[in-house]
């Protein structure tokens, strides 16, 4: 190799290193260009200036990052063997100063009061430390602040944090503004789009803003639009936690949703309670939600399901053999006993009690099929993903076994389940939150208006879905009133009135009631149109 | 475990372990004519699959042109790989043709993921109904019957290839010897783009079949599903024998879906993968030479 | 009592009999001359007394004990040393590290002790490089010790290789064509330093040669092999004017020999 | 280094000084001015450049490839969350745990290396990662399952930057170890019996027992790198370690330079670095006409490979040697590139 070249490569291999580096110190896009191209040497000089740059980091210059965040106690839930995450101190780093760090977060937003930490307001806004289990604190003056992260051990408090571009009037009511300012609130969702639960993305995408931007031609809430942040969690419960950081911690959302998959709602849902962020969600296991006080289920928790489909099985199949087949996680071990339980007590004979792994081998789920035959069993009361039903139903298939499989859940009544499934599935029944596309111009006209109005084409499911949960949460603000803050939300939801939507079931909680859905829908496949139809639109038994 | 699910376990093994013994073949043929570990061949076999989905699904070319396609798509990536990395590697250690390889395959998975969703899709049988045959009381469907045929017919025209052609002696005989193949005038080095092509080729069938019978594929699901069993199934065969391979894939297959479908191993996760490394360590500490290679 | 005894061993790969009862006997301070054609199983032998291979039958004693059963390491450790016809370096490091490497049962602290970076090391590695340097110094390598060992001429290698081996402070040293690439007036030379070297380290000495005017030079004792076979053993001349002797080298050395003979 | 070289004037060593205060800044103070996040992910270079090292040992040092590294740091991993939430034993304990386990399954896979070499050694590491991920991994009773394994922060690193340090010091420590090794006998062993087992063994190296210690002290330093990853995480899931990762951590030490120490420390960094880092410059995805969007977890993976291809063909040096002379100059010697082209840095098994 030519000396030229290889100090062509020098640029290269040290520079780029040292450079992207530096990216970070001064958070500039700009600092990267003339590094990366530069010699070892200059890139030196300008790593020097970096580290100058950076001296004045802590202060929260305009360059550098903002808010050192110091300790925060582990909390009760955190610090246990909660599948939380340690309640890292406060809410990140200015967005608004290191601009590069999340350019749509420009937006001001509050920072949390801790319950105990009072909050100081420094001289560009605001700093707080993450709020205790109860979410509740004094407010931090200055909206427009970004969110300091205060200390919780000690309650030693961050530095001032950097002004944001995007001013907002102080608000006259206590509480935590984080995500809202007076034209927008900000929501994160997080879903499996890659992974074992087969969501095309770009159905997700098309669907995320469309209730969002019918509510806003309406006047918005309370003049406020919503803005919706979306990630994908891979189906994988570490990865949730770490978007719900981001989505907490870089976006600064007012709340968070999770759209389908236990494991990641329950492992999120816990983060979330950590920070005090209200965290709402589709009904899934309540084993390890319980008792989470910013947890809110939108619809029937698994349990609450359970009588609803062995209704079903008793009275509408009059079927008396039924194995069960759910995903092989802790979460879901109440579901199973609270099945086997009610089943037995209803006189039907479980023949067969298993779980399978959620990346199961095409064999081993083949091997489950063969058992599941062998087994006689005429209903196969299923809970797992996807890919595993439909993987499970085709190999049963081939071995020319066709039980009828139904269960709880969210994402196995979407129609790519029945597209994907079709003919192994036979008349899967599912319950659901939602209803499907049969009925939906009955029970909600405007969904198909809106959506036709918006992304042109029908609307499917996943963005019916979608807007479903828009719709409560839609309701779930508004009643929150104009003064928005986590608190007045949460209070809002704590106040047991109705949230009714005509599309998700009508949902109420209390204090101590966090699954508050009265209802489901239950939904069949139909192998000649290969999509699911609803059979039972808010059913609360047979 | 019951006779009905042992026949099963063995009818599936022996389909999905033909599969491992396509794999394993263009392994071989490629270790015996370079010397080199090739952890890109099932990912040639995924990227026939995603050509083969996106020619026919999305643009809706038909199955059959679309399949040509496919394999076209898979033999190039093989021979690629050959141009660009095996062969300006061609005097480095073969442990860094290893590592090369490997990453020939990440990147492949890596674009999979990119361009393609990371989802896993699932494809309709390309036969109507399921489960019209039955061996030894097994239902097997239509798809794993076609499958088999052509296994067989394509482990037949490898051994005709080979023991009848010019140019699959010329290959036997590069494999043994390569300086004397050169002085016979055949130029080893075309020889080895042809063996690349043709290792290319075998996995693009692998890919489609094993596609087939899952009825799904994915990002890399060839280098995660099929490559390790391949190898071991290679090694079996000792790492030389074109038979030896496919049989050693037989075997591997019909293994690893005892071990899934056996209640002995219902307390272990993940038995398939046990039952493989299993296999491998103990027939490399025990009998390198491979079960059915020549000591 | 003698410091090697090579006692009737006998080894067999495949189908050739690589050795067959072959007796080495080297006394303390004796230079033994291991002579015969290539092919003789010379190597064979030094592998043997090495550990490398383990012999079908017969003993090697080293300093009276038998290490028929010893590894490699274990005879290294009793002081066996050892240089390879093509010469064994470590070829990736510099010549340094090689004198270093040779002294790892020198160190005088274990490697556990090394990595941790207890404070004894340092000092023991201080020592070592010492000691390394005093030995290039010997053999006239200092200004090569941080040269990479890869790109050095052969002679020059070999000279390494003579110092890496002296770094494991051997008693008895196997040295295996250690001329070979050399003229005869350096071989002459290497004669002169192998007999200060015998004195400074007061060494046992067995080498394969074929300068055979070395080996009339230096050694006290010869042995000629042949097929894996004894041919002769005594003095060097005797060896040298053995018939049978002379028959084994016809065809490629022999004339070389007898016009040596004759000289 | 060749002693006779002129040192350089007082502003020579100031420019050297500027330099490192520079780098030690962006090391040090850098993270302090970064938010949560952030900081999670500066610490999460730290601890893979821990397991870069880790693998350097075995791949670098010894010539022993191990395609299944992600099971030695997932071992680790999953120890310290069981002993720290299941066991409810401290951090510490944990840690020294996963250090132990890692070591004793890395000295497991030694035996086997005694005797399959080379590419068929390589196959077993292979199969031996797949196996931890889809079956060890999967064992609900030891790591969850599906649901993965909580592992909280230390009590007094509960802050992301407080850990960012802990991490920072731990990797002091394994560097500290990694440099003595090879300034000492056991180092100069395992080059010996990489590049020439015969000779190693005439110099009184006991092969075996050398082989087997590298792949402890690689197995332990993975052990720690993944228990310092799963507290990162305060949560460790299967899904994590996979076959793409094995492939992530052998490209890193490739990249970085096989057995040269900053080389490793800053392909590991980067590696880890790069999908954050490739989502600030172009944020949310780089928007290639006519393709996707390319997301942020997919960057190291999709350069990685292309990086590796030219690391092996162009320079198998890797970053390390590209360095040289910025090391050598920061060591007071002169800038030149005498060494950046030499090409027998390779990953190499005398016995493949």
């Amino acid at each position: 190799m030519t000396r030229r070249s290889s100090r062509v490569a020098v640029a290269r291999g040290a520079a780029v290193a040292v450079a992207l580096l530096l990216a970070a110190a001064c958070g500039q896009k700009s600092d990267v260009g003339p590094a990366r191209s530069a010699a070892p040497a200059p890139a030196g000089q300008d790593a020097a200036g970096g580290g100058a740059a950076v001296a004045a980091g802590p202060g929260g210059s305009a360059g550098g990052g903002s808010d050192v965040s110091a300790g925060a106690t582990p909390g009760p839930v955190a610090s246990g063997a909660s599948g939380g995450t340690a309640p890292a101190g406060g809410s990140a780093a200015s967005p608004a100063g290191g601009g590069p760090t999340s350019p749509a977060s420009g937006a001001g937003s509050a920072g949390a009061g801790r319950g105990t930490t009072g909050s100081a307001a420094g001289p560009a806004g605001s700093t707080a430390g993450s709020p205790g289990p109860t979410g509740r604190g004094p407010a931090s003056a200055g909206g427009g602040a970004s969110p300091g992260a205060a200390a919780g051990s000690g309650g030693e408090n961050g530095g001032p944090g950097a002004t944001s571009p995007v001013p907002a009037p102080p608000s006259p009511a206590a509480g935590d503004r984080t995500g809202v300012t007076e034209g927008k609130i900000r929501i994160g969702v997080h879903a499996p789009i890659t992974g074992a639960a087969p969501f095309p993305q770009s159905a997700f995408d098309k669907g995320k803003d469309v209730y969002w931007k019918y509510l806003a031609e309406k006047g918005g809430i309370f003049g406020r639009n919503v803005e919706v942040v979306f990630r994908d969690d891979q189906f994988n419960p570490s990865r949730a936690v770490q978007v719900c950081r981001e989505m907490v911690e870089q976006e600064h959302v007012f709340i968070l949703m999770g759209a389908a998959g236990s494991e990641q709602i329950t492992a999120c849902a816990r983060y979330a309670n950590s920070m005090g962020v209200p965290y709402l969600s589709a009904g899934v296991n309540e084993d390890g939600l319980t008792g989470l006080s910013s947890y809110f289920a939108t619809s029937q928790s698994y349990v609450q399901q359970t009588p609803v489909l062995v209704s079903y099985i008793v009275n509408k199949l009059h079927k008396t053999k039924i194995a069960i087949v759910m995903n092989n996680t802790p979460a879901l071990n109440e579901t199973q006993q609270s099945v086997t339980k009610l089943a037995q007590a209803a006189g039907l004979d479980i023949v067969r009690n298993s779980r399978i792994g959620k990346n199961a081998s095409d064999s081993e789920l083949l091997s489950e099929a063969n058992a599941l035959r062998t087994s006689g069993a005429e209903v196969v009361y299923l809970l797992t993903s996807p890919v595993n039903f439909i993987k499970l139903a085709t190999n049963a298939q081939a071995q020319a076994y066709s039980p009828v499989y139904l269960g709880p859940g969210i994402t196995n009544g979407l129609n790519i389940v029945a597209e994907a499934g079709c003919p192994a599935i036979g008349a899967a029944k599912f319950l659901s939150p939602f209803p499907q596309l049969d009925v939906i111009d009955k029970l909600d006209p405007d969904y198909q208006k809106s959506y036709e109005k918006y992304n042109g084409g029908r609307g499917d499911d996943i963005g019916l879905a979608e807007w479903g949960l828009s719709k409560v949460i839609g309701a779930m603000l508004q009643a929150a009133g104009k003064d928005l803050t986590r608190q007045s939300f949460v209070n809002a939801l704590e106040s047991g009135r109705d949230f009714t939507t005509n599309v998700y079931p009508v949902v109420s909680y209390s204090g101590s009631i966090r699954f508050g859905a009265k209802s489901s829908h239950l939904l069949e496949a139909d192998c000649n149109s290969r999509t699911f139809k609803t059979i039972a639109e808010f059913t609360t038994g047979f | 475990m019951s006779a009905h699910v042992l026949a099963q376990a063995v009818v599936i093994g022996v389909i999905t372990g033909a599969g491992y013994g396509l794999v394993a073949l263009g392994l071989v043929l490629v270790h015996k004519s370079s010397g080199v570990f090739n952890f890109a061949q099932g990912e040639f076999g995924t990227v026939a699959v995603y050509t083969l989905y996106r020619v026919h699904d999305r643009i809706g070319v038909p199955l059959v042109p679309a399949i040509a396609v496919g394999l076209v798509a898979s033999v190039a990536m093989a021979l690629a790989t050959e141009r660009v990395v095996v062969r300006r590697l061609f005097d480095a250690p073969r442990v860094t043709l290893l590592v090369a390889t490997a990453g020939v395959a990440l990147l492949a998975i890596s674009l999979e993921l990119w361009l393609g969703e990371a989802r896993l899709r699932f494809i309709q049988p390309a036969l109507g109904r399921l489960d019209r045959f039955s061996l030894f009381g097994v239902q097997v469907s239509d798809q794993r019957i076609l499958i088999l045929v052509a296994l067989l017919g394509l482990a037949v025209l490898l051994g005709l290839f080979f023991s009848r052609t010019n140019l699959g002696l010329a290959i036997l005989a590069v494999s043994q010897e390569p300086v004397a193949t050169e002085l016979m005038g055949i130029s080893v080095r075309r020889l080895s783009s042809f063996i690349w092509g043709l290792a290319g080729l075998l996995a693009g069938v692998a890919g489609m079949l094993a596609a087939g019978d899952a009825k799904s594929f994915g990002p890399g699901f060839m280098t995660f599903g099929a490559l390790i069993p391949g190898f071991t199934a290679a090694v079996l065969g000792g790492m030389n024998s074109l038979p030896g391979a496919f049989v050693g894939g037989v075997v591997v297959g019909v293994a690893q879906s005892l071990a899934v479908s056996s209640s002995a191993f219902k307390a272990i996760p993940g038995p398939g993968a046990v039952m493989v490394f299993v296999l491998l360590v103990v027939v490399l500490t025990l009998r390198p030479q491979g079960l059915l290679g020549k000591a | 009592m003698p410091v090697l005894e090579v006692e009737r061993c006998s080894i067999r790969f495949g189908g050739v009999q690589a050795a067959r009862d072959v007796n080495v006997r080297a006394g303390e301070w004796e230079i033994v001359g291991v002579i015969g054609p290539n092919g003789a199983g010379k190597t064979t032998t030094f592998n043997i007394v090495t550990g490398f291979y383990r012999p079908d039958a017969g003993r090697v004693r080293f300093k009276g004990r038998d290490v028929t059963g010893l590894a490699v390491h274990e005879r290294t450790a009793l002081g066996m040393g050892r240089t390879f016809q093509n010469v064994g370096l470590v070829k990736g490091s510099t010549v340094r590290e090689n004198l270093l490497t040779a002294q790892h049962l020198e160190a005088g602290y274990s490697a556990l002790a090394g990595m941790l970076g207890l404070p004894g090391t340092f000092a023991a590695e201080r020592r070592l490089a010492a000691r390394a340097e005093a030995l290039a110094e010997i053999l006239g390598l200092t200004e090569l010790l941080d040269t990479r060992v890869a790109g050095l001429p052969y002679g020059v290698l070999k000279r390494v290789e003579l110092g890496a081996v002296l770094a494991t402070d051997p008693d008895l040293l196997l040295l295996d064509e250690p001329t070979s690439g050399m003229g005869p007036e350096e071989a002459h030379a290497f004669g002169a330093t192998l007999l200060d070297l015998r004195r400074e380290f007061d060494l046992t000495v067995v080498m394969i040669e074929h300068h055979v005017p070395l080996v009339a030079q230096v050694c006290d004792y010869v042995y000629c092999l042949n097929f894996g076979e004894l041919l002769a053993e005594g003095p060097p001349d005797e060896v040298r004017s053995n018939p049978e002797v002379i028959r084994a080298y016809l065809g490629q050395e022999a004339d070389e020999v007898l016009q040596q003979g004759t000289s | 280094m060749n002693g006779h070289r002129q040192r350089p004037g007082p502003a020579g060593w100031a420019a050297r000084g500027a330099l490192l205060a520079a780098l030690a800044g962006l090391v040090l103070v850098v993270p302090a001015g970064r938010g949560n996040v952030e900081v999670h992910v500066f610490t999460q270079a730290a601890i893979y450049a821990v397991i870069g090292l880790s693998l350097n040992i075995l791949l670098g040092y010894t010539g022993q490839i191990s395609l299944g590294h992600q099971a030695f740091v997932g071992i680790g991993a999953f120890t310290a969350a069981y002993m720290v939430s299941r066991a409810g034993q401290p951090f510490l304990a944990g840690i020294v745990m996963a250090m132990v386990v890692g070591g004793l399954q890395a000295l497991v896979l030694g035996v086997v290396s005694l005797r399959v070499t080379g590419l068929y050694f390589a196959l077993v590491t292979l199969a031996y990662g797949t196996m931890a991920e889809e079956s060890l991994f999967n064992i609900q009773s030891l790591t969850g399952g599906s649901a993965g394994q909580p592992a909280p922060k230390p009590a007094g690193f509960s802050t992301d930057l407080r850990y960012y340090y802990l991490c920072l010091a731990f990797l002091a420590a394994v560097i500290w170890v990694d440099w003595r090794l090879m300034r000492t006998k056991g180092g100069r062993a395992l080059l010996a019996v990489r590049e020439n087992p015969k000779v190693a063994a005439t110099n009184g190296v006991d092969v075996k027992v050398y082989t087997l210690m590298a792949f402890v002290v690689a197995g332990v330093f993975a052990g720690l790198g993944g228990a310092l990853l799963a507290h990162n995480d305060t949560f460790v899931v299967r899904d994590l370690f996979d076959f793409q990762l094995a492939l992530v951590f052998v490209i890193m030490t490739v990249v970085g330079g096989l057995r040269n120490r900053t080389g490793v420390v800053l392909g590991s960094a980067f590696f880890s670095l790069v999908g954050y880092f490739f989502d600030k410059l172009f944020s949310g995805g780089l928007h290639v006409p006519g393709l996707k969007v390319l997301p942020k977890e997919y960057v190291p993976i999709v350069i990685g490979p292309v990086l590796l291809l030219y690391t092996l063909t162009r320079h198998p040096g890797g970053v390390g040697q590209q360095i040289r002379p910025l090391q050598r100059w920061l060591r007071g010697g002169r800038f030149s590139f005498k060494d950046t082209h030499e090409r027998d840095v390779r990953v190499t098994d005398a016995r493949a």
